[in-house]
Parts: structure tokens; C-alpha cells; sequence
């Protein structure tokens, strides 16, 4: 590492608004990174990761301002550099890497277009040159057709694919640092490895200086140097990848590695009359098929989890199962008996059995209602509690769920963190005392300690209340930790179902393979094998 | 000029004050009502004070004005006074008291109208927008058809089949507006129904009624109450343009869109009696429009400043 | 901006002043008079005379029968030519009838006027004469006039006279044929097409939208020398009256008709122009139903008529122009007009006297008003109502809706508002509205020594006689009759500094006798 | 697509056609006793009425309305008998002239004014353009038109009325029209120029827009080639629907500038109860609009890459 600095951070402070009154957000984070280095900087929401990224290119995003510290890139102090100045560095030799490469290209202009701006404005290259070497990155880019893709918009390029395009921009004017914002997050698992490689090697190639923000340690440890951990806008310590990885020193770091132990006992096979049974579903929107053929059951007592990546059919699974979506052909049994196929045909006892809990908690509560009423109407329709009865109920469902009743009962969602709104999603589901619970993806739009907490919650009461669960998720790491049988999807069939044991254990399916091989390992080499060995199979 | 002058000096006293106000608001309240208080901008007090000016003056009118609202209490059109501090009008009635009297009865039929064709237009809206399929086909087919007819020459064509009385006029204008309102309710409610809190409540099991009342009104509110102000400004513009084609508020009742008209030879000659009224429908308009650029920016989220 | 069709239709017969005399021995050439009057300034041919006309609709027809208003009107007055004018002193004024003659008031001789031609180039003749009457006669006829014409019972062409036979004698016969309806217009095949625009006057239409403007240029080969000095014309219907007024003040227009009295001082103080505000004999007023309680008791009706300010309603209505009227139908204008009579003002103590008289210490009653009925009734009423408070009469004002006035409220209603337009012949004004069973006694009076008066007045000769019999009709109208007259309304147009006026401007009509085009020329 | 919206268009203005109808049969009294007047008598209005086809049952009246209007024959006034089509002509193509003329005046300021406003957005420049913008919508109509008679007719710049026939010059009508244009543009500019702002500034938050700024792009750029293409649909709308207004809702400043156009033919024709002349200004209204909206739709489509090149 003795090669010349490139960025050299101090003291960096930076406040948000909210309102009138402005709060730290950063609080003096000092950095150095040094020409062809890549730093890892990894933390959970709301450390001030991508705040330090984007400072990184003298850019604070609306409704923050740099309060404090110094930025010299290069020997230029970007703190006090101009408005112009800076914009003859943005782009040019500081570039930034989008997480979401889908929102981040403008749907307006081709993909090439995009590509040539940069170079262009910046009077790095002509357009014609920057076409020609669009193609060529493109190509070191591994992009299918890399003649043609530029001249496709952004929404006729797959998202692997557009984030790939956008790192290639990046590159357009061959900056001496890109800012890498969760440029994987987005993605599905067999995706985000295709992605990963492809930026690991164009960095190598053009040697050129990084800054890779994410909240996924596996992933930053294929890809950084060194790594650097953030806390509530505060360093908590910093050290070369494999040292971290080995040897964590701060209790903060070490329990964000230790978030995978949790993993959900052994559990004996489930016998009698399934809660739900799927039999033969195929499903439907218009004339597409989107279910074929899908057959499983759920057991009391027992967590089934649906796996698959986007557009398997997990989530159209949960809709027939409730009714929203009646199937074709085929029948979902409850308790051996089959349920009406559409919503409007079943009871109110037949809705009170099975509830729901939604990915996202933030759209899953009415923003407008108190947590009194959100908990409390289940229990007041289906059970029939009014007035002390409901209220005593509610308190209960709270101090169920670990939120102290006097404290939050009369709250709105809007007043709550991510965590606690998910535990309101449980809480809601619970009031309705059903049998079985679907989890649609309910840990995925949460940090890792917070989805630990969930995750645990959900295996107690499922002890206490002896409940069935189908969980839907892409995340391996989840199923691992909570499921007793597993079902894998793939394009709207299953394609492989069975107890945990025996799905994580060889032989699998390929698909099913894949889906396991591709979940990133805490072993900085883990990328180079996974490929290595892909490549000597294929 | 004095007169400019005194505008102007109005104006920066209503600001003054709607600062002061603001000021005071902030102190008293207290958690999310405070917080409120604090993001408001100053424009947004200023309208707010001018709305609850005219909401005191239309309420309290019979009390406010000095004299009756149809009396002749004068020749006409005298100038100023001590007696009649804005003179008398073509056949010697009391200016101001006629301006007090004009914001009960414009302010007041203007509100009714709007809150009308909001209840009606919001709820089939948003009804349309959770039903959906064949209802809300043939209901937003049927507005689009409506919506297609001039808004203006609809409430004629009305006005002059079911004749010009106060009832008539709102109940039309309500219907030609309950349109916009439709569109809007349903474009908004389309945006809710699709959460998964309302799938969720679906789930349960809840009713219409339920659904339209407690889970989407409520998050419809913030683009709807904006919508009001806007569709207030409107209506309140639409009835004076009516009472220009001699359809809108009939005389001997006070109505500032009327008392435009009556007196709007006089702009002619560079007279401002016309000025009146027409600056306190300006002034309204333009408060209302505050409180919405307010209340959108909020609902939006949009972190402008 | 409909005008009443009522109103307009009583409104035909103009000055009778005359004629009486004329009916027995004088000939046509006794009337030959200069036309117009002194001029102010050098008469000069030229110019663009450009006017803005409060009416007009696309509904407006070049059909002489249907005409009701100020906008067809004068482009009627434009394009055609009558068989008789009226003079700006009210004086009858040959046109294109030479001259005339009866010998019993039955029969009537018009000798047509030769070397007059139609703007096609066609020669005026009496076969065209004939046809013009009759397209407002017969059962086909759609003309407003109709009634009027009905009277005669045969027109015919004889050479170049045309003679027209009565049923009964009628001295009035040639004022008739002054009505603004009864245009000279070219026959095809003996009758006239109502859709040309072809007439014998002083101007050529040249092009014209209905509702919305006519551009007429001067007739190469008008037959009168010293009249229709301006090149072109140009009418254009300016309905609102704010525009109206800026048209004038910014020149796009020479001359206006209802100028809103509110801003008569202000405009003359531009410099700009100036208000001509001709007294008439049109008249607001107020009818009570005679036959309903509580106006079938002349004291109530009395006391009401007692109860308002008859002067402050010119002021304010009229803004002074015009003229405070007692209860009179006849105006100043007439011939027989009752000046002497006792004037009544507003005496709230005599009011309640009647009141009394009546048996009653208060009185409720409802005004039914519309500014359809006159421009400013509205106004009006409310300064009724607060006048007669004062006299224990509570007046509730019932603003009703403007459109349908004439035929739902008006002679509906037992209190309400009304308007008739100038009126020269006194027998013609009571006929119309006072004698009992009148189409339009709007009041539903019936007078046995009115009615009685009414018809031996009309065949009386003697001078001093007939107008013992009239004044005696005015003072039972006026203190007897059921109909509240407060106010004479002159007509107010604003005009031109650009435009020179004859001294005289008829009394008879708006717009100098719609005349204005053909009398007046650029200063 | 396109055809899916022009089939949809068509189908509202039927819908439009049978509410139009129905509303005009609604109207009190018909032609024939509109038409009489004080003359009528059972006999005649009966005569009239077999003559008008006032008697064929209302479906049969709608269908030969329907059909005659299709083919551009909307019959005849019942007023003044002369053909309607002949009675709309001009005025509709004064009506079209005015509503064009505004637009090109309101079009491009308020567009540009909108895209400065968002460029310095919360600047004194952006308060002002807002401010002014309101109050100008914030008088009812006629007063903003008196008032500009005041300032510009009165001092001789400009005609206040407009004397227009079908032989005046292209320039004479552009001289004389200017101020009705004006009033209508000091009306609909406000609209656009707060929606093309709010459109913009709605943009700014998006990510690809931090990105633009993240290249280094100068903000006008930014602005006019990131997010303006962006914002086309909602401008675009909003342009169409303030150009039906144009078209459609300008009766209040016709009267005051005594522009001969189409909604003073309509109010006439509601007061005159001539029924064939308002269901045929009322359908070509509701044409324009539904035409305008369907031109606007085509071209969002047009402008927005993600309708035009499937994946």
C-alpha cells in the first residue's frame, strides 16, 4: 500500500434535515484511500455510508450539508472547490455507481447515449470515439450483443444487465475513483454473482480506485482490500478484509458477523391432516399461466419456506392460498376440507384462519390508523372484543410482540422503526388467533440484527401458539435459520420440495444448485473458486 | 398612489401578523401538531390567517357590517367617509357593508358548493377505484363524457333549463365540479387500493363502506384537501363569471363576482370601486392557493427547501 | 338581450301630430318639409360611421316582420326606405310616397315617388309597395304586425298610386305606414323575398353577420341629395356594456346606445364625447292587478302610489335622464299631455291616510321584478320597498328570473314591473293598455267613463274638445288607475366628437329616429 | 395501441352525443313556441312542430341528429332557418385562430417560466413567477380583461374590440386579437407553468437525476435533457387540457372583446332555445376536447421510450 493517496477524508461531519432542525448524520469519519485501492464500506442503514460515499465526490444530496471536515481528492479540496470546478471532476475522474441501475438511467435516452454524455461534456473524447469504446467496455463488460445493447432504452435491458451498463459508464471517462452504492443489492442471488465478478475485474483492469458501500459483508469481502465498518455516522473500526473477516474487534462488528448463528431446531416429521394443503394449483393472470401444477402442505407447528428468485411464483402461491387469486384448476384444502376459490365465496371463520404478513411493513399499516385500531380490529371483527375486553386484548398483542402497551398503543406506524412496524405486522396477524400465518418475504426489507429479532420472534410464537407458517423468501440464509421443509420454484412450478435437511444436503436439482452455490460466502475468495469451478464444469 | 400604497401596507401587515401567529402557534402546540407548525412557511400562515379572516367576517357579518346588507342608506355612489368608509354603491347602499355581506354569501356558496361536490365526486371516486371492473368503467366513461362537455357552458345549459336560484346554482356547479373531483378521487384511490394494507384489509374480510372510510379516505386526504382548495378557487371564480353572464348570484344579494360586474364600467375610467371586490376574490384565491402549494408540498414529501 | 316583444309592438304608431287635420282636406304637398333641421356644422360626405349596439343574436333576421330591435333596427334603417318618414320635429315627411290623399279617412291614395331605384338597379314601383304591405297581411304572415295591418282589407297597385282600403275610416293610416316594420322592399312575382338585403336606401349592404356586425357603403344612387353623408356604415353588436364604453372611449365605435347613467360624468369629462339624452315619452312602471284585493281598492292603490320617491328613482334609475312621471301613460312629447294635473310626491303621511281609508293600519305586499322589465327595476323596486316602510307598507321585492319575464311573471303576477316604449299618440297608448279588454291592460282596469271618453275621443274633430277628453282620461288614469308610473326614461346614447349631430334629434325612437345614419355626418 | 385510443375516443363522444341530447331535450319549451312567440296558436305551433320533426319519437330524432352530424350536416337553425354548419364556420375557425394565438403566447412562456422556476427553485425569481402567476388566475376573467383595456386599449396600442370578418388580414387579426389573446394567456399560463415546474421539480428527486448531477452536468442541462423529456407527459396534458379550455371556456372574454367566436354563438343559441345549434356547438366542443385529449395521449405515447419500444 505504498502507492500515492487519492482521497484523504478528515474530521468529515455532515447534517440532515428534518423540518427545521438539522441533525448529524456524520460524525467526523476520517478516510484515506490510495490510488488502484478498494475500500469496503459496510454498515447497517442509517451508518451514513452512502452520506461518506457521496462526500467523497463533494456532493451532499438535498436536505443535507457538509458541516465539518476537509475532502481533498487529488490534492484538491473539494469542500472549497467551486460549483464548476467540482462538476469538471464529477463524472470525469470521480464517478458513481448507482444501487438501483434501473431507476438511475434516465428511461428516456438509450443506453449508449447515457454512456457518451459524460466523455462528451467533459471534452474527454468525441462521440463517435466514446461509441466505439462503449462497445468495447461493453464487451470487457460481459454484455450479451455489446454491438447492439447501447442502442436499446433502459427499460428493454434486464437489471443485471443495466447495472453492469452503468459500471461501464462509470468508466466512460476512465476516472481514477468510482463510488460503488450497493451495486448488487437490487439483484437476485444468481445475478449479483455475475454482477460482482464483472466489477471486480473491470477495477482490476483499469486499476482504478473504489469505494464499495453495502450492508452485505460476503459481498464486500469478493471485492475490497480493506474494509471499513460504520455505525450512526461514527467509525467503528477499520482493518484489510482478511483481518476483518478473521479477526473482528469491536463487539459492534462481531455481532454483525454473528447474525447467521440463529438457525431453528430440528423438527420431527409433521403427521395427520395439513392445515393447508395446495393440491394441483394452476393459476393465471389472463390467458399467461403463472402457476402450473403446484402441490405442497403446511402442517401445524410447522414453518414451510418458499424459495425462488423474482418472478418464480412464491408470491402468486400466497394469493391463491388466500383467495385473491382463484386457481384454474387444482384446490387449496384447509384442514382436509377444500376452501371456497375466491375471496368473496369464504366465511369470516375461513378468513380468520389464514392471515398475512407483508414485505413491506411501511405499506402493509394504514399510515393513518393508531396501532390501537390496526391491532384492534382483527380482534374486534373476528372475535367480537369491544371496549376494556379489545383494549386488554390489543395491550396483550403488544407486550406479545416485546412493545411495551402504555408506550406505543396509541402511536401511529409513521412513529415507528422498520423492526417495530414488522412486529405490528405479526401483532395484527396474531389478533386474528389464525392457524396459519404467510410471511411474504417479511425479513428481506430489514437490516440483519433487526431481522434476527424478527426471525426469533416469529420461531417463539410459533412455539407458543402452536402455528403453521409458509415463508416466502429469496434468502437462503433465512430458510436456513427458520424453515422445517422447503419448497423451491422456479417459473411458477416446484421444482424440488423437502425437509431442510435434505435440501441443503447434496444431491440437488441444478436449479436448486445454483440457487445455493450462488449465496456469498464470508471468504474473500469464495468469488474466484465459485467461478473457477463454474467455469471447469461448464 | 395612497391607495396602492395602503394595499400594500395591508398586505405586509397581514404577513407581519401571520408571522406573529405562526410564532405563537408554534409555542402553544406541542408533538406532531408543533411539528407541523414548524415546517410551515410563511406564506402558508399568511393564507391561513386570511382564510380564518374571512371565515370570522362571513360569520359574523350581520355583526361586522355597519349597515344592512340591501338598505339604502345613501346617494350614489358617494365617496369615502367617515360614515361609509368605502362609499355607496350605484344606488347608495354601504360598500363594505356589501363586501362583509358579499364574503358570507360568495364564501358561503362557494364552500357549500365544493364540499358538495366533494362528498359526492370523492366517494364514487374512490368507490369506482376499489371496485373496479364494470362500475368503474361505466362511471369514469360516463365523467370523461361529461368532462368533455365545457364546464362553463354545462352549468349555462343547466342553469338556464332549471332556472337561477342559490339552490340550483350550487346543486349545478356541484355536479360539473363532483366530476373533476371523480377523476381525482379515483386517480388518488387507485394509488391506495393497490397497498397491501387494504389487500390486507380485504383479507379480513371488511366491507365497502369500511374500506372507503377508514382505510383510503384517510390517506386520500392530504392530494383531497389540496384538491378542495384549488376546486374552492374554482367554483368561486366559476359562480362570478356566471354572475358576468347574468346566471350566477342574483341581486339585491351582495356577491363580489355581481358587484365586479355591476360596477365594471367604472374600470373604464380608471375607477378601483370594482377593485374591491374583485381584490378580496383575489386576495382568497390566492391565500387558498398558499395552504394547497403548502399542503402538497407536505403530502409530497418533496424536500423543496 | 331580448327587449320585450309587447312592448315593441305597442310602440309602432309614432307622432299623430297633424294629421287630423290633414285627414280631411290637406294634401301631401302641405306636408313637403326640408329634411332634418338646421344643421350644426357643414354637412360633408365621408367617412366610416361606426355604432355599437347593446342587442343583437344570431338569432336576428333580415325578415322586416320579425324585427324587435335596436340592432335590426337600424340596419333596417340603413338598407331601406319607408313610405313615409317621420321628421325630427315629429313633422310626417314624404319618402317614397310623393304624396297622399284620402277622401274619407277609408280609402287612401299613396302616389309613389318616380326615378327611385333598389340597390339591384330595379325601379321602386307600386306593385312593390303593395307586396311590402302584405308581407305582413294574409294568413301565411308571420309579421309581428300583423294586428296592426289587419284593418285593411285591399292594397292594390293603380299606375303609380297604391290604394289601400280600410274597413272602417282611420285617420292614423299614414303613420302606420311610417312603422319601422313596413320597409319598401323589391317584389318578385308579387311578393317580397324577407331574406334579401336589397332595399331603396341610402346604404348597400356589404357583407353582415348576424349577432355579430353589418358593413353597409353608401348607395351610389340614393334619391335623396342631402342625406347619408358617410361612406360606409359599420354596426357592430357590443352586448356588454363595459366594452360598449371602451369601444367609444378608444374610438373603435362613434356612437352607443345605453349608457350606463352611472358613468355619464366620467366619460364627459374625457373629452371624447357626448351624451345625447332625448326625452321620450317611453315610461318604467309598476301594475297592480285591479282585480285582486288589495289593489281593487283605489285607496291602497293610492297609498302605494304615494309611497315612493318618484324623484330620487330618476336620479338614481335614470341618473337624471329623464323625467318624473305622475302616474301618466302620456308623456311631455304628447300633444294632450296633462301638465296641470295635481303632481303626487313621496308623502308617507298621505300614504297612510289612504292606508286608513282603507281600513288598514300596515300593508304586506310582494314585487315581482326582473331587469328584464326595464334596466334597473331591480334597483327600482328595492328603493320602493325602502320608501314605503315608511308609510307601514312592507314591499317584499321578488327578483324573478329575467328569462321568460314576459310571459310568466308579467300580467301574471298582481304586482310587478313593466316598460312601454315612446308613444306620440295618446288614443294608441290607452287602446293598447287602459281600455278595458285590451290585450295588453296589464293592469286589468276597467274604467266605464275612461272607456267612454277613449272611443268618442277618437272621432272627434274639434281640437279643444279632444283635449278636454284626454285630460280628463290622464287625470282618471293617473289618480284612478292601477298602474304606478314613476318615471319617463329618456334615451341616452353617447356619441362622437368625431360625429356632428343636427341640432333637432327625434324624440321619436333611439338613434334619432334609427335615422342617425342617414342625418348625421363626420365633424 | 393508438387505434385502442382513437376507438375509445370515439366511443366517449357518443356517450358525449346522448348526453348532449338528452340535456337540450330537457330544456323548457321548445323551438316551435320559442319561435311563435305571442302569436302562437294551438294550430300553428302544431303545423311547425310536424314541419321542425318536433313530433318523431326522441330515439328517432336522436338517430337522424346522429347521422346528419356525422356526415357534417348539422341541419338547420331552427331560429333563423339558415344552415347550422354555415352558422358555425367562421366562428369556429375564429374560435380555433383565438385559441392558437393564445396558446402560442402561453405555450412557450409558461413552459419556459416553469423551467426556470424549477431550474432556481425557491429563489426570488421562482416566488415571483409563483406569485404572479396566481394572482393573474386569482381575478375572474372579465377583470383581468378590463382591466387590460385600461392599460392597453386606452392608450391606443391595441383595438378594444375586435372587428374581425372573414376578409381581414392575417396581421390585421393578429393586431386586433391581441388582447383577448393576452387575457386568455394571463389565464392558462399560470396552470401550465406551476404544472411544468411541479412536473420538473417531482423529477429532480430521481435517482437518475442525482446521477446526471453525479456526471457532472451543468443544471440547465440537467434540467432540459434529463428532465424534461421526462416530464413531457404531464406538460403535454396539461397543454392539451388548457388548449380545450381555450377552445371551449372562452365565452366570458368573447363578450368583452366582442369576439365573434363559438360560445357566444352557444350562450346565444341556449337563450334562444335554438336546440340544433346547441347540440351542435356542444358536440364540436366536446369533439375538441376529446380530440385534443387523445392527441395528447398519442403523443406521451410517442415521447415515452417504455410505450414505444417493448422489451
Amino acid at each position: 500500500m505504498g502507492r500515492d493517496v487519492l482521497l484523504k477524508i478528515e474530521g468529515l461531519r455532515i447534517e440532515g434535515r428534518s423540518g427545521d432542525t438539522w441533525t448529524e448524520i456524520v460524525k467526523g469519519i476520517d478516510l484515506t484511500l490510495h490510488k488502484g485501492e478498494v475500500l469496503g464500506l459496510i454498515g447497517e442503514s442509517g451508518a451514513g455510508k452512502s452520506t461518506v460515499g457521496l462526500a467523497a465526490m463533494g456532493f451532499a444530496r438535498d436536505g443535507c450539508r457538509i458541516t465539518g471536515g476537509s475532502i481533498l481528492f487529488d490534492g484538491i479540496d473539494l469542500r472549497k472547490a467551486s460549483e464548476a470546478k467540482k462538476r469538471d471532476l464529477r463524472g470525469a475522474r470521480i464517478a458513481y455507481v448507482a444501487q438501483s441501475a434501473a431507476a438511475s438511467f434516465n428511461p428516456a435516452h438509450k443506453l449508449i447515449d447515457q454512456y457518451c454524455e459524460a466523455p462528451v461534456v467533459h471534452g474527454v473524447m468525441s462521440r463517435d470515439k466514446a461509441e466505439h469504446d462503449a462497445i468495447d467496455l461493453y464487451r470487457r463488460m460481459q454484455l450479451p450483443d455489446p454491438d447492439g445493447i447501447g442502442f436499446r432504452y433502459p427499460h428493454q435491458v434486464s437489471g443485471g444487465q443495466l447495472q453492469r451498463a452503468m459500471t461501464a459508464m462509470a468508466m466512460s471517462c476512465r476516472p481514477d475513483l468510482i463510488i460503488f452504492d450497493e451495486p448488487t443489492t437490487a439483484l437476485d442471488v444468481t445475478t449479483q454473482i455475475e454482477v460482482l465478478a464483472a466489477i471486480r475485474d473491470i477495477v482490476r483492469q483499469f486499476d482504478t480506485a473504489a469505494i464499495y458501500i453495502t450492508h452485505d459483508l460476503a459481498v464486500v469481502a469478493q471485492a475490497a482490500d480493506r474494509i471499513k465498518v460504520l455505525l450512526r455516522g461514527e467509525e467503528v473500526e477499520e482493518a484489510p478484509t482478511r483481518q476483518m473477516l478473521d479477526a473482528p474487534r469491536e463487539a459492534y462488528t462481531k455481532s454483525l458477523w454473528a447474525v447467521r448463528s440463529f438457525a431453528r431446531p430440528e423438527q420431527p416429521p409433521a403427521a395427520g391432516t395439513p392445515v393447508v394443503s395446495v393440491k394441483g394449483v394452476t393459476a393465471a393472470y389472463g390467458t399467461v399461466n403463472v402457476l402450473e401444477d403446484v402441490s405442497f402442505d403446511i402442517h401445524a407447528g410447522r414453518t414451510v419456506a418458499v424459495v425462488g428468485e423474482s418472478g418464480s411464483g412464491k408470491s402468486t402461491t400466497a394469493r391463491v392460498i388466500t383467495g385473491l387469486l382463484p386457481p384454474k384448476s387444482g384446490a387449496v384444502l384447509f384442514e382436509g376440507k377444500p376452501l371456497p376459490p375466491a375471496l368473496k365465496g369464504r366465511t369470516r371463520e375461513q378468513l380468520r384462519q389464514v392471515q398475512m404478513i407483508y414485505q413491506m411493513a411501511d405499506t402493509a399499516l394504514n399510515p393513518k390508523l393508531k396501532l390501537r385500531e390496526l391491532i384492534g380490529r382483527p380482534a374486534q371483527m373476528y372475535l367480537g372484543l369491544q371496549g376494556k375486553a379489545l383494549d386488554d386484548r390489543v395491550r396483550d398483542l403488544l407486550n406479545l410482540i416485546e412493545l411495551e402497551p402504555a408506550k406505543y398503543i396509541d402511536r401511529l406506524p409513521g412513529e415507528l422503526s422498520g423492526g417495530q412496524k414488522q412486529r405490528i405486522g405479526i401483532a395484527r396477524a396474531l389478533a386474528a388467533e389464525p392457524q396459519l400465518i404467510i410471511c411474504d418475504e417479511v425479513t428481506s426489507a430489514l437490516d440483519q440484527i433487526v431481522q434476527e429479532g424478527i426471525l426469533k420472534l416469529l420461531n417463539r410464537l410459533q412455539g407458543e401458539f402452536g402455528l403453521a407458517y409458509m415463508f416466502i423468501t429469496h434468502d437462503l440464509a433465512t430458510v436456513r435459520a427458520i424453515a422445517d421443509e422447503v419448497v423451491v420454484m422456479q417459473r411458477g412450478r416446484v421444482i424440488e420440495q423437502g425437509p431442510k435437511a435434505e435440501m441443503f444436503a447434496p444431491p440437488h436439482e441444478p436449479y436448486t444448485d445454483l440457487l445455493l452455490s450462488s449465496v456469498p460466502e464470508m471468504d474473500p475468495d469464495w468469488l474466484t473458486r465459485l467461478l473457477e469451478s463454474r467455469a471447469a464444469a461448464s | 398612489m395612497g391607495f396602492a400604497a395602503s394595499i400594500i401596507l395591508g398586505l405586509a401587515g397581514l404577513f407581519a401578523l401571520a408571522w406573529v401567529l405562526r410564532l405563537a402557534v408554534r409555542r402553544a402546540l406541542t408533538g406532531h401538531a408543533r411539528s407541523i407548525a414548524n415546517d410551515m412557511p410563511l406564506t402558508a400562515a399568511f393564507g391561513i390567517l386570511v382564510i380564518l379572516i374571512y371565515a370570522i367576517v362571513a360569520i359574523a357579518a350581520p355583526a361586522l357590517a355597519p349597515f344592512p346588507e340591501r338598505e339604502i342608506v345613501g346617494g350614489q355612489f358617494q365617496p369615502w367617509s367617515a360614515e361609509h368608509l368605502l362609499g355607496t354603491d350605484r344606488i347608495g347602499r354601504d360598500m363594505l357593508s356589501r363586501l362583509i355581506y358579499g364574503a358570507r354569501n360568495t364564501v358561503g356558496i362557494a364552500f357549500v358548493t365544493t364540499a358538495l361536490a366533494f362528498v359526492v365526486g370523492s366517494v364514487l371516486g374512490i368507490w369506482a377505484a376499489l371496485t373496479g371492473g364494470w362500475i368503474d368503467q361505466a362511471l369514469s366513461r360516463f365523467v370523461d363524457a361529461l368532462m368533455a362537455i365545457p364546464a362553463l357552458i354545462f352549468s349555462l345549459l343547466l342553469l338556464t333549463i332549471f332556472g337561477t336560484s342559490v339552490v340550483t346554482l350550487v346543486l349545478v356547479i356541484a355536479a360539473v365540479d363532483a366530476t373533476r373531483v371523480f377523476r381525482l378521487a379515483r386517480a388518488v384511490a387507485q394509488g391506495i387500493v393497490v397497498m397491501d394494507y387494504i389487500e390486507a384489509a380485504k383479507l379480513r374480510g371488511e366491507g365497502s363502506w369500511f374500506l372507503i372510510r377508514r382505510e383510503i379516505l384517510p390517506n386520500a386526504m392530504a392530494p383531497l384537501v389540496a384538491e378542495f382548495g384549488l376546486r374552492f378557487c374554482f367554483v368561486f371564480l366559476a359562480i362570478s363569471s356566471l354572475s358576468f353572464l347574468g346566471l350566477g348570484i342574483q341581486p339585491p344579494t351582495a356577491d363580489w363576482g355581481s358587484m365586479v360586474k355591476d360596477n365594471a364600467t367604472l374600470i373604464t375610467f380608471g375607477d378601483i370601486t370594482p377593485l374591491l371586490p374583485a381584490g378580496c376574490i383575489a386576495l382568497l384565491t390566492v391565500a387558498v392557493n398558499f395552504v394547497v402549494d403548502w399542503q402538497l408540498y407536505r403530502a409530497s414529501g418533496l424536500k423543496e427547501q | 338581450m331580448k327587449t320585450p316583444l309587447v312592448p315593441a309592438l305597442a310602440n309602432r304608431v309614432v307622432s299623430r301630430r297633424g294629421v287630423l287635420q290633414g285627414a280631411a282636406a290637406v294634401t301631401a304637398a302641405g306636408l313637403i318639409l326640408p329634411y332634418g333641421a338646421t344643421p350644426a356644422r357643414a354637412q360633408a360626405r365621408g367617412g366610416t360611421f361606426r355604432v355599437g349596439i347593446g342587442h343583437g343574436s344570431t338569432t336576428d333576421s333580415l325578415d322586416p316582420g320579425l324585427w324587435e330591435h335596436l340592432y335590426v333596427q337600424t340596419f333596417g334603417a340603413c338598407r331601406h326606405n319607408y313610405l313615409i318618414e317621420v321628421g325630427s320635429d315629429g313633422q310626417l315627411v314624404p319618402e317614397i310616397a310623393e304624396s297622399w290623399d284620402t277622401a274619407d279617412g277609408q280609402t287612401w291614395v299613396f302616389t309613389i315617388r318616380q326615378g327611385v331605384t333598389f340597390h339591384s338597379g330595379k325601379d321602386v314601383t307600386a306593385e312593390d309597395v303593395v307586396a311590402s304591405i302584405n308581407h305582413h297581411r294574409g294568413d301565411a304572415s308571420t309579421s309581428v304586425v300583423k294586428p296592426l295591418l289587419a284593418a285593411i282589407t285591399d292594397v292594390r297597385a293603380d299606375g303609380n298610386t297604391v290604394v289601400v282600403t280600410l274597413e272602417a275610416p282611420n285617420a292614423d293610416l299614414p303613420y302606420l305606414m311610417t312603422d319601422y316594420h313596413v320597409p319598401v322592399m323589391p317584389a318578385v312575382d308579387g311578393s317580397v323575398d324577407p331574406e334579401s338585403t336589397d332595399g331603396c336606401g341610402g346604404y348597400i349592404v356589404e357583407s353582415f353577420e348576424h349577432g355579430v356586425q353589418a358593413t353597409l357603403t353608401r348607395n351610389p344612387n340614393y334619391w335623396k341629395e342631402d342625406r347619408a353623408w358617410f361612406d360606409r356604415i359599420e354596426l357592430l353588436a357590443i352586448l356588454d356594456p363595459a366594452a360598449r364604453l371602451n369601444a367609444l372611449i378608444t374610438g373603435e365605435v362613434h356612437l352607443i346606445d345605453q349608457v350606463d347613467p352611472a358613468t355619464i360624468g366620467m366619460l364627459e369629462g374625457r373629452g371624447v364625447a357626448r351624451i345625447l339624452s332625448i326625452p321620450g315619452n317611453a315610461h318604467y312602471g309598476f301594475p297592480m292587478d285591479a282585480r285582486e284585493a288589495p289593489y281593487s281598492d283605489n285607496n291602497i292603490r293610492l297609498a302605494l302610489k304615494y309611497a315612493l320617491d318618484r324623484e330620487a328613482m330618476v336620479d338614481v334609475i335614470l341618473g337624471g335622464h329623464g323625467a318624473v312621471a305622475n302616474d301618466n301613460p302620456i308623456g311631455p312629447a304628447n300633444r294632450y299631455f296633462h301638465a296641470e294635473m295635481e303632481a303626487k310626491t313621496y308623502d308617507p303621511d298621505r300614504a297612510r291616510y289612504y292606508l286608513q281609508q282603507a281600513g288598514l293600519s300596515s300593508l304586506d305586499v310582494t314585487l315581482s321584478v326582473a331587469d328584464a322589465a326595464f334596466s334597473g327595476a331591480v334597483d327600482a323596486g328595492a328603493m320602493f320597498s325602502e320608501t314605503a316602510r315608511a308609510a307601514g307598507i312592507n314591499i317584499t321585492v321578488n327578483r324573478v328570473p329575467n328569462d321568460g319575464y314576459w310571459s310568466n311573471v308579467w300580467m301574471q303576477d298582481d304586482f310587478c314591473a313593466t316598460y312601454w316604449g315612446g308613444r306620440a299618440v295618446e288614443d294608441h297608448m290607452f287602446t293598447t293598455a287602459y281600455a278595458a279588454g285590451a290585450d295588453w291592460n296589464e293592469s286589468f282596469w276597467t274604467n266605464d267613463r275612461f272607456n267612454e271618453l277613449l272611443l268618442a275621443a277618437r272621432s272627434e274633430v274639434d281640437e279643444n274638445l279632444r283635449r278636454e277628453m284626454y285630460h280628463e282620461m290622464q287625470q282618471l288614469v293617473s289618480f284612478e288607475g292601477s298602474t304606478i308610473i314613476p318615471m319617463y326614461n329618456n334615451y341616452v346614447m353617447a356619441v362622437s366628437n368625431d360625429i356632428a349631430t343636427p341640432e333637432r334629434i327625434s324624440a321619436n325612437w333611439n338613434f334619432d329616429g334609427f335615422r342617425c345614419v342617414e342625418r348625421w355626418w363626420m365633424a | 395501441m393508438i387505434l385502442m385510443r382513437v376507438a375509445l375516443g370515439i366511443g366517449l363522444l357518443f356517450i358525449v352525443s346522448l348526453v348532449i341530447f338528452w340535456a337540450t331535450e330537457l330544456l323548457p319549451g321548445d323551438l316551435a313556441t320559442e319561435l311563435l312567440g305571442q302569436s302562437a296558436t294551438p294550430e300553428t305551433l302544431a303545423a311547425l312542430r310536424e314541419q321542425l320533426g318536433l313530433n318523431d319519437p326522441a330515439p328517432v330524432r336522436y338517430w337522424n341528429w346522429l347521422t346528419g352530424a356525422l356526415t357534417g350536416d348539422f341541419g338547420v337553425s331552427l331560429s333563423n332557418g339558415r344552415p347550422i354548419s354555415e352558422l358555425i364556420g367562421a366562428r369556429l375557425g375564429n374560435t380555433v385562430f383565438l385559441a392558437l394565438y393564445a396558446a402560442a403566447l402561453s405555450v412557450p412562456i409558461s413552459l419556459i417560466l416553469g423551467i426556470l422556476a424549477a431550474l432556481w427553485r425557491n429563489s426570488i425569481f421562482d416566488r415571483a413567477a409563483n406569485a404572479g402567476a396566481l394572482t393573474a388566475i386569482s381575478f375572474p376573467e372579465f377583470f383581468v380583461a378590463y382591466i387590460l383595456v385600461l392599460w392597453l386599449a386606452q392608450t391606443g396600442l391595441f383595438p378594444s374590440i375586435v372587428r374581425i370578418n372573414p376578409t381581414t388580414t392575417l396581421g390585421d387579426r393578429l393586431y386586433m386579437s391581441f388582447l383577448p389573446a393576452l387575457t386568455l394567456t394571463l389565464v392558462v399560463t399560470a396552470h401550465m407553468m406551476r404544472m411544468t415546474r411541479a412536473a420538473i421539480i417531482n423529477l429532480m428527486a430521481s435517482p437518475y437525476i442525482e446521477m446526471a448531477r453525479l456526471k457532472g452536468l451543468s443544471p440547465l442541462r440537467i434540467v432540459l435533457r434529463h428532465a424534461l423529456p421526462n416530464a413531457l407527459a404531464p406538460i403535454i396534458n396539461v397543454i392539451a387540457l388548457n388548449l380545450a379550455y381555450l377552445i371551449t371556456g372562452v365565452v366570458v372574454v368573447e363578450v368583452v372583446f366582442v369576439y365573434p367566436g363559438l360560445g357566444q354563438l352557444m350562450v346565444d343559441a341556449v337563450s334562444n332555445r335554438d336546440i340544433a345549434v346547441v347540440q351542435a356547438v356542444a358536440l364540436i366542443f366536446a369533439g375538441a376536447y376529446v380530440t385534443l385529449n387523445l392527441i395528447a395521449d398519442v403523443l406521451s405515447t410517442i415521447t415515452n421510450p417504455r410505450l414505444m419500444h417493448r422489451r
